[in-house]
């Protein structure tokens, strides 16, 4: 089934990249839309316990210990439904701009699912590694093909920046492969092993290599600046797919690779990311304060949001990664609806300046009831899927330290500062000549963000169902932690 | 009996004249002729250390530097006369069209 | 039960659908059918309410509460909250309040807002604001309430910024809703503490634990809590959002920011009684915020000009004076007050609504006077409201203040003065209010008397019902001195049972109580002879703008200048910081980091490939340096 | 006597080599360079390389200086035709020089430590000896050697030839 | 053995094709040729014989790199048809490369410094005169004078290298040489050690290291670009197999003398080279660095452990050649070398500006392309014994070629075509289909390849 969900997008990119379809949209459609069935029929045979489902393990490099092993659990699952669900409306989100979006397009928009689903359900670190990589390829040409100004440069910085982050993780990995016993391995629970076996002082090492990898994907607040400029120049198909999935990836990573395998580094520098995490939320929410440009504050927003995830993350609380499991899913959605919202507007006034926009609440309704509620899930508001997570996340944090959870609560107060201000100075008001012909949403358009709205508020009424699929693992991670923060007093 | 380490002697100091040659002038014809001389010495000191170790395998080991070097100069000098019927000149500093 | 049960899922859902309904079919609906769904659902949720009442009546003492299980919310590990609902002596008077006034003034609506064209809109919104105030009064635990708590402040939001073509409105808007959202902070960090305390939200499961724990403890979460409390009910230092908000809507002030949103702090501290019995502390930081309020707010309403700016600050100071109450730990006569409040607080907004209605949204009071005569009933009415604010028996007003300031007097008397001062300035500029409005001569322009109107029946109606529950709002809680029963206290007791036990009681001997009833309404009586000496007998207008005027006045009048206060030491800073992060910090320090390092590596490449200079000679020259430097290295070693 | 005619030998050798460097006309440096071959033939003939003297002799004076001349005739480069390079870089290239003098001298110490072999008067110079390590240890070499003179000839015919446009 | 002789009557054949004219059929005879002798290296696998009294050895070593050059001379020959087709010298060109070839093959299975030596000599000589077979042109004339004249100058080093290891061993003999010093690691003088210093300058030249490395950019631009292809592939193959063999099976029980050394040049050539490439504005002098650079990550790999890295050091090397060959190929369709040739190349004809980027991601260690791998074994090998600064300035070296060689793609994507659409042959196209799926397929099934050393 996994090989399934990795086989089919992979077969379906490469016929799309080697012949140019006339009928492109539709066809990655419908292969997004199986992607999705499946991976559902997945979701529903998942047994909600802690060992890996659906897993398949075949020896794929023997001389260098590397299996081509994949499997999932809950937290897994739950990622690779976030990617499942998200890739088909972002096609779809691409309908109105078809006439630049050629066959290539979508058969790198495949390839790029095709890869995230692979690092979700990767459990061989070189096979993690590998897709991990393999991932910023066709993220790259997407942005560097159908970017906006200056994007050669941009993206270049984007992918050396990533790729730099990445080597050292993989020098990592490799350090705690050779740890492994007798013939060295890649398998995750080898690497497990190898990697609590160690002191405390190569830990830390190893959990700054892995570490930085994963801070910049994410990114948090003093390897972020890639992240402004690639979302502000990457067509917003791309932008979608950095800040909705490919973003989750770090986090997962801090999840699956980073706690469970170097336990006393991140009990000895826990403290210090939370604390670094938490700068960030502030920091970055500050600047979302004064942005003009529409996108750019998005991705500040998503900068602080992605902050308190990792900060409540590291808290290693059952509370914590929870919320940062259901905020991740939250963050996605709300976030794709966020962008397409963006694209909408851009679309049709030719502008992402919040300065020149306004007034469009006179002319499209719809529009600005659908903004409403995605706002509201971006600052949080009970029963959306945003307040679930963050709760969970600042319980966690004040647990952990009551004035680190204080201030990471902050976050709730600019949020609202931020997101209302873009609202007033996008929507309200008179309109303006740049907006005075804005046409309300088109059916597609709906079809895209309806299900989003329904899916914030759904997440944010009853969420119980996703915690409890990805409850066992998490026990499972956290188990290993008490028994070392206990080896540790 | 001569010491052998005379002849090292002697053949380092042949080497460095010829790399000094090789360094010192800018005439291509002249500096060829310092590699020869570069690989006389070294043919000089094998034939010592054959000789000193009373190993034939020394000597035949000159012969083929022979050819090689009578070889080397039939090809160098085939260069040297294409270049200077392009350029007019044996003078190694004016070709530096290819740098950076 | 199950009937019970489903009854109280009622009340809530209802007013939901009426939202759900109005606002997916916001085109197809014609106003007539939004109305009747709309004034429907509430209605209906107030028959529930009624019966809920009744049933919890027909209950003994000890067992007046129900309790309903929805479903499960959020539950991982140790964490979990249910969806459940709670109804109890204390909940069942909210609901009936809610939704009572709530319904009256949806009634009112259909008049006020006939010919505006978020007509649709606005109803859906009303509706879904009923719904999250019943969450926030019917929540069985901290976080549903905490639903409700914010779904109020969004919805106060909403209709704040109802007009949204006006940016000052949505200024206002975003004003109210950032500064509930600190008070909301607050709330959620109590929420936090309190359950990592007690490990549980639910709130018997809390007042259980509770008495265990050590005061500090309680202390901090009582006074996170109470921040929640000041944004919401606009105390000091949050309040000054409340008189922005009358950008709204006439009758969203009237129910949102009069009668039943703002009150919601008062009902939280009076359902964490226990808690705050447990600390001193904060009782008594309560006691302090609610003087200082009640002071403040009346001494600027005395200056204000615009109809509805001086309700507003008349609420926020007879908000301070619930808190007062709440402070000397007289959680009913709280509640009682909030109750009678929100009758003649409702009328008095309605009133004025029907005013500002009549001269096509004039709201200066310079531009009023003499209207007596052209709106009768809303003269009438709005008297009896200024009565019973003022505290005339035998209307609403008298008993509950009265009740409150008994209380103060046993605690110190010192808070009574203070009480009292506050209580006889609301007096003077109700009065003030009054008599500029209605009595005088005719202010207003030609064109505007020109077709005065007094309001259709849909106005007309709600505003005799709320005259009436003025005047009568009273009898529900006679105290014994005046030969009464006490009722509500009664009622109430279950909910408070606990505290009383905590605190000392003070009792006070008849003959005091009489001496203060006198002595209050001794002094009302004069101020109200003042005023009527200064505004009807003289006819004398407060000044138009630009002209000088005192000190002490120009203080009160400007609001004590606390918005440029906020302004300057909050605001300014805040974007000051976020432009210097973003382009000192951001642009200078990170990026140029990060650029700089490439940069450098392209400087050394321009660097590098000077040795490649393309002669023989040189490159031959190095090589033979690098031979020598082997063979050094190799002698050496 | 033999270590004086090696003084002499390597006197010469030394000197004339200097003078192939330092003579300004290439022609001149060719007739040094041969005085030098001449020089370092007798160094064979002292250490008993009889026949590979007179190979030497054949070869280098024989052949590839005779090269040599010819294609300076040709390009008629007879004249002080060079120009010169800087003081500067003639310094340069003098220290660098003397440098790896020193270096190699410093580190071709200890041949004490390899025992001497060599016999008074051996054979192992005479054309019988070398033929037979020729052809049989060295057959492989010589035969490709073969190879080698092929590719050098085709190569030097390609160069050499101008093309007849 | 038989390969070498076939490889050689090629050679001899396509002098003869001159005079008997078959100039027409001649490319399909060399490659038909060059198959069969694939063939023939490849059945001697696993019978290690030696020849001509222990000459040469044609051990699993000696057949895995023979079998790389020869396949990638398949390929060369495929892509450089038309360098011969028309010219004159036709059979004089393919003579010398096929000459060029043999001398590589004993550069390879060489067991004693003669063979070596002239290994060495036929293959540069052939190359001299090949560098410069665009006479009319200056560039060329430069290219193969410089590379003459250093390459001899060079060579001077090496025989005195050569020379001082007899003197103080008493042969030529690899194995004998290493038994000798293994035998008797005391006694031996100190200008033993010279001499495996100055063979080590030697071979550093002719594999193009650090300091050693100024004549290859300049010749690898000055040449014609086949040729340019040619040395950065089977040349280098070469060269790096003989530097192994000389140092990893005569000279490493000396290793003290040289490891050190050796570690400061691969230092130097890990940064020198691609820093230096990121200044470049011509796509082939870009490629020429980047040729240097790589050699840089398999002296890692040697230094990280000499005595069994050649799996690791023959990956790298089949990943690298089938990397260039395919630049080389693009290139050479693409004719204008310079940045600007490359621009808007995805419009003028996707095929080539794809198959360019495929090979230039490989080149630059993306996964999953055999080049990833490549690196990654390299990588692991020396983390693996304690390298890990090494591989850390690795590391950032190929941050910066990622750099460099993503200027060249973005070029290619982005910027306004540079002149009409390119026409490619189909026999072009099949093989740069070819060569791209390798790439890949190597990457995603390196395993064989690396375990054949193992």
């Amino acid at each position: 089934m996994i090989i399934f969900l990795l086989v089919w997008p992979l077969l379906a990119s490469v016929a799309l990249l080697a012949f140019n379809f006339k009928k492109a949209k539709e066809l990655a459609l419908a292969v997004s839309v199986i992607e999705l069935v499946v991976s559902l029929l997945m979701a529903f045979q998942f047994v909600k316990t802690a060992e890996v489902q659906f897993s398949v393990n075949e020896p794929w490099i023997a001389s260098l210990g590397i299996n081509f092993s994949v499997g999932v659990d809950g937290i897994s699952l739950l990622l690779v439904l976030l990617t499942t669900v998200l890739v088909p409306f972002i096609i779809l989100s691409s309908f109105n701009r078809s006439e630049i979006r050629t066959s290539n397009f979508y058969g790198l928009i495949l390839m790029m699912e095709m890869a995230l689903v692979g690092v979700f359900v990767a459990r061989d670190g070189f096979l993690f590694y590998l897709f991990w990589e393999v991932a910023l390829i066709p993220i790259w040409f997407i942005c560097l093909l159908w970017g906006g100004e200056g994007r050669g440069k941009i993206t270049l910085k984007f992918f050396i920046y990533t790729l730099a982050g990445s080597l050292f993780m993989l020098i990592g990995l490799v350090y705690l492969y050779f740890q492994t016993p007798g013939s060295h391995t890649f398998d995750i629970t080898a690497l497990y092993t190898a990697g609590r076996s160690l002191p405390v002082f190569e830990q830390s090492l190893i959990f700054w290599a892995l570490f930085v990898a994963f801070a910049i994907k994410m990114p948090i607040f003093p390897f972020h600046t890639w992240q402004p400029d690639t979302y502000t120049v990457a067509p917003v198909q791309g932008t979608m797919l950095l800040s909705a999935i490919m973003l989750k990836m770090g986090i997962y990573g801090v999840i699956r690779w980073l706690i469970p395998v170097v336990p006393l580094g991140v009990h000895e520098w826990g403290n210090f990311v939370i604390i670094i995490s938490v700068i960030g939320i502030i920091y970055a929410s500050c600047i979302a304060i004064v942005q003009n440009d529409f996108k750019r504050l998005v991705a500040y927003s998503s900068i602080a949001h992605v902050g308190l995830i990792s900060a409540g993350l590291l808290t290693l609380s059952k509370i914590g990664m929870q919320g940062a499991i259901i905020q991740m899913l939250s963050h996605g959605i709300v976030v794709f609806a966020l962008f397409f919202i963006i694209e909408i507007i851009f679309e049709r006034t030719k502008t992402r300046s919040l300065s020149e926009l306004g007034g469009i609440r006179n002319m499209a309704p719809v529009l600005s009831s659908v903004f409403i509620v995605v706002m509201l899930g971006s600052v949080a508001l009970p029963l959306t899927s945003g307040f679930v997570g963050e709760f969970m996340l600042i319980n966690s944090l004040v647990q952990y330290q009551f004035l680190i959870g204080a201030i990471a609560g902050l976050t709730i107060i600019l949020g609202a500062i931020y997101m209302l201000r873009t609202f007033q100075k996008a929507m309200s008001g008179e309109p303006n000549k740049t907006t005075i012909g804005f046409v309300d949403l088109s059916t597609h358009e709906k079809l895209v963000l309806f299900p989003m709205v329904i899916l914030i508020i759904g997440i944010g009424v009853y969420p119980s169902p996703l915690l409890a699929i990805s409850e066992a693992a998490v026990d499972s991670i956290l188990v290993v932690m008490s028994d070392f923060s206990a080896s540790v007093k | 009996m001569i010491p052998i380490d005379y002849y090292i002697w002697l053949s380092a100091v042949l080497f460095t004249i010829g790399v000094l040659g090789v360094l010192y002038r800018r005439n291509a014809i002249i500096i060829f002729m310092c590699i020869e001389l570069m690989l006389n010495a070294v043919n000089l000191l094998m034939v010592a250390f054959s000789n000193y170790l009373n190993d034939p395998a020394g000597q035949v080991f000159v012969f083929f530097i022979m050819a090689v070097a009578a070889a080397e100069v039939a090809v160098g000098l085939a260069i040297l006369m294409m270049m200077y019927r392009n350029t007019r000149t044996t003078d190694i500093n004016v070709l530096n069209r290819l740098k950076w | 039960m199950v009937g019970i049960e489903f009854l109280i899922v009622l009340v809530p859902v209802l007013p939901l659908l009426g939202f759900l309904i109005i606002s997916l079919n916001n085109k197809r609906l014609s106003h007539g059918v939004v109305s009747f769904i709309a004034c429907g659902a509430v209605l209906v949720s107030f028959i529930i309410s009624v019966l809920l009442f009744t049933q919890l009546l027909s209950q003994p003492e000890d067992q007046r509460f129900f309790q309903v299980v929805v479903m499960d919310w959020i539950s991982t590990g140790d964490l979990s909250i249910n969806f459940s609902f709670l109804v109890d002596p204390l909940s069942s008077i909210m609901l009936l309040i809610i939704t009572g006034v709530g319904f009256l003034i949806h009634v009112y609506s259909i008049g006020y807002m006939h010919d505006d064209a978020g007509f649709n809109k606005f109803f859906s919104y009303l509706n879904l604001f009923v719904f999250f105030m019943l969450m926030l009064v019917m929540g069985s635990n901290y976080l549903v309430m905490f639903v409700g708590w914010e779904g109020v402040g969004l919805c106060s939001y909403l209709l704040i910024g109802f007009w949204f073509k006006n940016q000052a409105y949505n200024d206002a808007a975003n004003k109210a809703f950032i500064m509930n959202r600190i008070g909301d902070l607050g709330l959620l960090l109590g929420v936090i503490l309190i359950f990592m305390n007690c490990g549980s939200l639910n709130y018997e499961e809390v007042f259980a634990k509770a008495t265990s724990l050590d005061t500090s403890t309680i202390t901090f979460i009582t006074i996170l809590l109470f921040v929640g409390a000041m944004g919401k009910s606009a105390q000091i230092p949050l309040y000054t959002w409340l008189p922005d908000a009358m950008a709204g809507p006439t009758p969203v002030s009237a129910l949102i920011h009069a009668a039943t949103m703002v009150t919601a702090g008062v009902y939280m501290v009076a359902r964490n009684n226990l808690l705050y019995s447990l600390s001193p502390i904060s009782l008594n930081l309560i006691l302090v915020i609610g003087l200082a309020t009640a002071l403040f707010a009346a001494t600027i309403a005395l200056t204000q000009n615009d109809i509805k700016k001086v309700l507003a600050y008349s609420t926020v100071s007879q908000l301070g004076l619930m808190f007062v109450a709440l402070g000397v730990g007289a959680f009913s006569s709280g509640i009682f007050h909030m109750a009678t409040h929100a009758f003649f607080k409702a009328l008095l907004f309605l009133g004025a609504g029907s005013v500002i209605h009549a001269l096509q949204g004039e709201q200066d009071i310079r531009k009023m006077g003499g209207l007596k005569k052209y709106l009768p009933i809303t003269y009438i009415t709005f008297f009896i409201g200024v009565l019973a604010i003022s505290g005339i028996p035998p209307f609403a007003g008298f008993f509950s203040k009265d009740e409150i300031l008994a209380h103060a007097f046993s605690v110190n008397p010192l808070v009574w003065g203070v009480a009292l001062l506050a209580s006889l300035l609301t007096v003077f500029y109700m009065f003030r209010l009054f008599f500029l409005t209605f009595y005088g001569s005719v202010r207003a322009g030609e064109n505007v008397m020109h077709h005065i109107h007094e309001s259709p029946k849909s106005m007309a109606v709600p505003l005799i019902l709320l005259a009436v529950m003025s005047v009568v709002g009273g009898f529900m809680n006679v105290p014994e001195v005046l030969w009464g029963s006490a009722w509500l206290n009664e009622f109430l007791s279950p909910v408070f049972a606990q505290s009383q036990t905590v605190l000392v009681a003070h009792e006070l001997s008849h003959s005091t109580e009489y001496m203060l009833m006198g002595t209050v309404i001794a002094l009302t009586l004069v101020v109200i002879g003042i005023g009527y000496s200064m505004y009807v007998a003289k006819d004398s207008v407060p000044s138009a703008e630009g002209e000088r005027i005192g000190m002490l006045h120009k203080l009160s009048y400007h609001k004590y200048f606390v918005d440029e206060i906020y302004d300057t030491i909050v605001v300014k800073p805040l974007y000051w910081l976020s432009g210097k992060f973003d382009l000192i910090i951001e642009r200078l320090a990170i990026d140029r980091l990060v650029n700089s390092v490439g940069e450098s590596v392209v400087a050394w490449s321009g660097l590098f490939r000077w040795f490649q200079n393309g002669t023989i000679g040189f490159y031959i020259f190095i090589m033979v340096m690098g031979v020598v430097a082997m063979l050094l290295a190799l002698t050496i070693n | 006597m033999a270590l004086n005619l090696f003084y002499f030998l390597s006197f010469v050798a030394v000197f004339s080599a200097l003078l192939v460097v330092f003579s300004k006309n290439p022609v001149y440096s060719v007739l040094y360079l041969i005085i030098t071959f001449f020089a370092i033939a007798g160094h064979y003939v002292l250490l008993n390389a009889q026949f590979l003297a007179v190979v030497h002799v054949i070869v280098y004076a024989g052949a590839i200086m005779v090269l040599f001349l010819y294609v300076i005739m040709l390009l008629n480069l007879n004249a002080e035709t060079e120009p010169h390079k800087s003081t500067f870089l003639k310094f340069a290239a003098a220290i660098c020089s003397g440098l790896l003098l020193i270096v190699l001298i410093g580190s071709l110490k200890g041949s004490e430590m390899i025992v001497n072999q060599s016999v008074q008067g051996s054979e192992i110079g005479l054309v019988k000896n070398l033929g037979k390590v020729l052809f049989t240890d060295f057959l492989l070499p010589f035969e490709i050697a073969s190879v080698l003179l092929l590719a050098a000839m085709v190569g030097a015919v390609m160069l050499g030839k101008s093309e007849k446009s | 053995m038989n390969a070498l002789y076939l490889i050689c009557g090629l050679g001899f054949l396509s002098l003869l094709a001159e005079i008997a004219n078959l100039k027409k059929a001649l490319g399909a005879v060399i490659i038909v040729g060059l198959c069969l002798v694939t063939v023939l290296i490849v059945m001697d696998w696993n019978t290690g014989q030696h020849y001509y009294n222990d000459m040469v050895v044609f051990d699993n070593f000696s057949i895995v790199f023979i079998a790389l050059i020869v396949v990638i001379s398949i390929f060369w020959f495929w892509m450089s048809s038309d360098y011969f087709r028309g010219q004159s010298h036709q059979t004089d060109r393919s003579a010398l490369i096929l000459f060029a070839i043999a001398g590589a093959v004993l550069m390879i299975s060489f067991n004693n410094m003669a063979m070596l030596f002239l290994g060495i000599e036929i293959l540069s000589i052939s190359l001299y005169a090949l560098a410069g077979s665009k006479k009319e042109s200056l560039f060329s004339n430069e290219a193969s004078f410089k590379y003459f004249l250093m390459g001899s100058f060079a060579t001077g080093f090496l025989l005195m290298g050569i020379a001082l290891v007899y003197g103080a061993t008493g042969s030529f003999h690899v194995t004998k040489i290493a038994e000798y010093l293994s035998s008797y690691p005391s006694e031996l003088p100190i200008f033993f050690y010279a001499g495996v210093v100055l063979m080590l300058v030697g071979m550093a030249f002719k594999i193009s290291a650090v300091p050693f490395h100024f004549w290859a950019p300049d010749v690898y631009e000055g040449a014609p670009v086949t040729i340019t292809a040619f040395m950065s592939t089977v040349v280098k193959i070469a060269a790096i197999a003989a530097f192994y063999r000389v140092f990893s099976f005569c000279f490493s029980s000396a290793q003290e003398t040289w490891i050190t050394i050796l570690q400061v040049i691969t230092v130097l050539t890990l940064v020198v080279p691609n820093i230096t490439a990121v200044y470049q504005g011509r796509v082939k002098r870009m490629l020429a660095y980047s040729s240097v650079g790589h050699v840089g990550y398999i002296l890692l790999a040697f230094i990280s452990n000499s005595t069994n890295a050649p799996g690791t050091i023959f990956y790298y090397l089949t990943a690298y050649a089938i990397a260039s060959i395919t630049a080389f190929t693009v290139l050479h369709e693409v004719e204008n070398t310079d940045h600007s040739g490359f621009n808007g190349l995805y419009q003028r004809s996707p095929m080539l500006a794809v198959v360019m980027t495929i090979s230039l991601l490989s080149l630059a260690g993306i996964p999953p392309l055999a080049g990833f791998f490549a690196k990654y074994v390299v990588f692991a090998q020396a983390v693996n014994h304690g390298y890990t600064g090494l591989v850390m300035l690795g590391v950032v070296t190929s941050l910066i070629g990622v750099y460099y060689y993503f200027k060249v793609i973005i070029d290619m994507f982005l910027k306004e075509p540079a002149g009409a659409a390119i026409q490619l042959s189909s026999s072009i196209r099949t093989l740069m289909g070819l060569l791209a799926l390798l790439l890949l397929l190597l990457g995603l099934f390196p395993d064989w390849l690396i375990s054949l050393l193992a």
